[in-house]
């Protein structure tokens, strides 16, 4: 389940609604992990980009990738704008043992970080600034510098 | 035609042109002064899979986009 | 923050409440973890028995080990009898980064297992048997037993 | 007087013994048949705080509790 929500994440709903969703599933473990914007370096808050058709792709991959280990992955994004202590992840995995979920969140976590295609923008003063300094280039990046 | 649309910060609009290898739309791209930033760190994708090679072939009507550097959470 | 609850764990309250604890404090990410009752082994349910004192100061040892990491815990656990698929452990850090979060979680879950002072029972057949093969020796364990 | 309490699945009610060190209750403790299958796993805490050997000292009043293998979760 992959939900993309317009601006910042109800993040109780989010958790309840989940949680009931695979409540009779005889799944052993759940951790979501819920991403909150903070207030740092002067920002008003963040906004994102999203890019729906590549993201659907990258997360039915990572389902694909952990159906094997009797696990499944949900993720909740914000689309635009989200302020200060407002949540725009949410990421969550379901398994019936806690390792192969405490592994799978990470491993998540951390490839989301790298290969999903979303840009984040700081709002500030009025303005949204793409946060490039933060951003991490899609693995095989620079390929049409290549030369030959 | 292809089009080669540009995602995220890139702010240009999407562009049609003749190409039949990734290749032809590097050479075309790397004219472009505007390109200059986002050349070396772009990922590439073809109808939304991304591609490892400038050998990719295209076809009428396929879309070439193009991802900046993420940061999503 | 340690809670313990008679019974079942009401998760969708837990997590909300926590989250809104922590609303302002500037976290950058906030994972709970919720351990739910599987059907297995034809049991009904399991049972707890907690050590209250004991519990608390392994818990505060562990929020003292992550402060320095900025990152604070809370745990909430069941006393007595949890039937299938209820709830019965949430243990939650926050902390400003991602990669401590995580760490912590795994770290925080897995010395849990192995440390709190909590005995499982499987209810079955109207009886509470404890789960001897599923529990931990306590390291240090087996004093008694040591000669000289 | 001290105290040795029984946590967990060990059904035994509380102890009292005069001991001036934890080896002493070992030695009460190693004497009895219901305690055999619990003396090489269970953990050791005086006065709540787990400790780590029998040559730990015992006054009036402390508590000594076993605890058997846990399984939180």
């Amino acid at each position: 389940m992959l939900e993309l929500h317009d601006g910042a994440l109800t993040v109780p709903e989010i958790l309840a609604r989940w949680y009931a969703l695979e409540a009779t599933s005889n799944y052993g473990a759940y951790i979501p992990f819920v991403g909150t914007v903070r207030e740092e370096d002067g920002i008003d808050g963040l906004s994102f980009d999203v890019y729906e058709p590549i993201l659907t792709s990258w997360f039915d991959a990572w389902g694909a990738k952990v159906a094997p280990l009797g696990a499944v992955l949900k993720m909740a994004h914000s689309r635009g704008d989200v302020y200060l202590h407002e949540s725009s992840y949410i990421a969550a995995v379901f398994s019936p043992k806690r390792r192969v979920a405490l592994e799978t969140i990470d491993a998540f976590v951390e490839d989301f970080k790298a290969s999903a295609p979303i840009w984040k923008y700081d709002l500030k003063d009025g303005k949204r600034i793409y946060a490039r300094e933060r951003s991490t280039a899609i693995a095989g990046a620079g390929l049409l510098g290549r030369n030959g | 035609m292809i089009t080669v649309e540009f995602l995220g910060p890139i702010q240009k609009p999407v562009l049609s042109m003749e190409a039949s290898t990734l290749r032809e739309v590097a050479e075309v791209l790397k004219q472009d002064p505007t390109m200059a930033e986002w050349i070396e760190n772009c990922a590439v994708a073809v109808n939304d899979t991304l591609v490892g090679s400038l050998d990719t072939p295209l076809k009428e009507g396929d879309k070439v986009s193009l991802l900046p550097p993420v940061c999503g959470g």
